[in-house]
């Protein structure tokens, strides 16, 4: 199992699209920086394919005032919970 | 919070109609198109706006695509300090930097609401966006 | 026609740098004047005076110091942008207590309200990105 | 009448819908750098509002070997084009 | 040049076919998302690729996006003279680095066909990609 | 386990220092070992021993120079992104007859092959971009 990272909005870059391809059946991925805006109602669609295994930094939500405007489905996770996702992964893939 | 939501509504409504080319018109026109913390174009685009309202130039601010989140309320500091851009976006009013426009497109890709946004601002429209490019002398891109 | 560029990207990391110098010397070529290029945002990376690229790769700084030395072109680095990203030169590098200093003339340090100025007095201002 | 120019790919970036939306009947578009793969044939149907006003840069298009790739409906110009360009137009705007 | 570009389809539809996991493990998979000339990424990530190749390390190139420009032919210098990657390109064979995937998604969106690249490559589904991603113990993005 | 990190993005311009850094900080904090930070293209920026950041911003050379410090973390430059960006330490600054230098240990320059052997011979890699 891999992990996924990815920094860019869907709103703006089309490389989620490659990170999609890319992720395995249990792969997981968390966006962010600037990635976190994919954790809105309005762009999280984009990532239907792989519902249930995304997550979102909270501090960078928080940096953002986006914490509390993220959508239920995604799992919003401290940088201690970023590590334990590199610690159970495989690898980790930076997308950006 | 849905009550003020709306009172700021109201009042975008109304510099919304009284939206004319004249009131546009400018010296320099700053675009934003990207959002806090993520990369420093947001605050030096700031920079370069509010450098040029204190030497008396007529300033109007346009935020495109994922810029538009730049005005998102209740911002915070970067996990390190970083200081993010809010404190800069309060002083803009103090700068007689007034004309806030933020692209309607965008708004609704984005999925935001004037009201989640923390200054009052006008929802441009492409004709208004082509509008604001010709009356301004400058038109600068961050 | 007096032009002005403004550069926001880092040598060797983005085109944007080989593009403004291109437009640059084919500017000055056609005959018209250059005012200055502004150096801004990781543009500012283009006035470390230590670069070192290799012999068979064009060396951006060099390209810009012949534009001023040739015809003129003003040079001119952001100051908040510049310090931040550790490129000071003399003065600046004593004020801020440092042995040392990574940038020195013809590029000289300056304030935003000198991009302002360039955009509103050229016919024509032209920004290369990263 | 305003010059904007692009430096990013539509397959990229989404860029190029914020430089449509700011192009003015009579404004004209030159993609530069990575942007000139958008004069593809594949690509170039991103820009057919405004058909007949695309540029893209002859040097830029040589160096990645996409000269003889491009578009029939896109103009072709070298860098005296390009100030011939921003000559005529009243003011360029830079889209990255 | 169609009679090249046949030769060349079928030659790689052979190798497509033989391509299996084993043949695709390796130290280290270098994914290049970026097309030459336009930013430097293209260049640092061959160069992470030469150099584990010339320690001795099994090394397999992913070409995604728009990094698959990387290989259209005819590629020439900058104008002001940068070298862009063409002589790197030609270099990968010597360092024993032979498998170069091409994601397929993306090759269609750009409307590249293999004849139109400068090197023998296989194209890969989203699966393959998935494969590669777990049998290089090392993964790196450009 | 025992961590690298791979480090793509400048100081600054892009938040992906800043994401390293408290990735970095936290890794230390729970235990792990991070071997080195490894720092090309861009990140190379990071080693620039005149950055004078404004008092009120974090100091990210700083806060790299503690984690050697305090952690023992190798600061790895790629040397051949590091040249041609005007980053050059006493030795390199002389072998290329430049006075002055920019950048100074604890930050060293090195190959490629050392973020090669990095990323094999650590239990995980993490690349933060730009």
């Amino acid at each position: 199992m891999n992990l996924h990272t990815l920094n860019r909005s869907p709103a703006d870059s089309r490389v989620y699209q490659q990170t999609l391809q890319a992720m395995g059946h249990d792969d997981q991925l968390l966006l962010i920086e600037d990635g976190v805006q994919g954790a809105l109602p309005q762009l999280v669609r984009y990532f239907e394919d792989v519902e249930g295994r995304v997550y979102a930094l909270k501090e960078d939500l928080e940096a953002r005032g986006l914490l509390g405007l993220c959508a239920d489905n995604v799992h919003v996770v401290d940088v201690d919970g970023f590590i334990e996702l590199t610690e159970q992964a495989d690898k980790t893939i930076t997308w950006y | 919070m849905s009550k003020r939501g709306f009172a700021k509504e109201a009042e975008e409504e109304v510099r919304a109609m009284n939206d004319t080319q004249t009131d546009l018109q400018g010296d320099l026109l700053v675009i934003l198109r990207h959002g806090p913390h993520g990369s420093s174009l947001l605050r030096e685009g700031l920079d370069m706006a509010l450098v040029a309202a204190a030497f008396g130039r007529r300033v109007s601010l346009l935020f495109m695509g994922t810029g538009c989140t730049a005005l998102v309320s209740g911002q915070g500091q970067g996990p390190l300090g970083q200081k993010g851009t809010q404190a800069t976006l309060n002083m803009l009013e103090m700068y007689d930097i007034e004309t806030l426009l933020v692209e309607s497109e965008a708004m609704h890709a984005l999925g935001l609401k004037a009201c989640d946004l923390s200054l009052p601002v006008i929802e441009v429209s492409p004709a208004q966006i082509q509008a604001a490019m010709t009356t301004h002398r400058l038109v600068a891109t961050f | 026609m007096r032009y002005g560029i403004l550069l926001l990207g880092a040598p060797y990391s983005r085109q944007a740098s080989h593009s403004a110098l291109r437009f640059a010397r084919a500017l000055v070529a056609k005959g018209h004047i250059l005012d200055s290029v502004f150096f801004y945002h990781d543009g500012v990376y283009n006035a470390a005076r230590l670069a070192a690229p290799p012999q068979d790769e064009p060396h951006l700084m060099d390209g810009w110091k012949a534009l001023h030395d040739e015809h003129g072109v003003k040079l001119d680095v952001c100051i908040a942008a510049a310090l931040r990203r550790g490129l000071l030169n003399e003065t600046e590098a004593s004020r801020h207590g440092k042995e040392g200093y990574s940038i020195e003339a013809p590029f000289a340090l300056t304030g935003l309200g000198q991009l302002v100025d360039l955009g509103l007095r050229c016919d024509r201002l032209i920004t290369f990105a990263p």
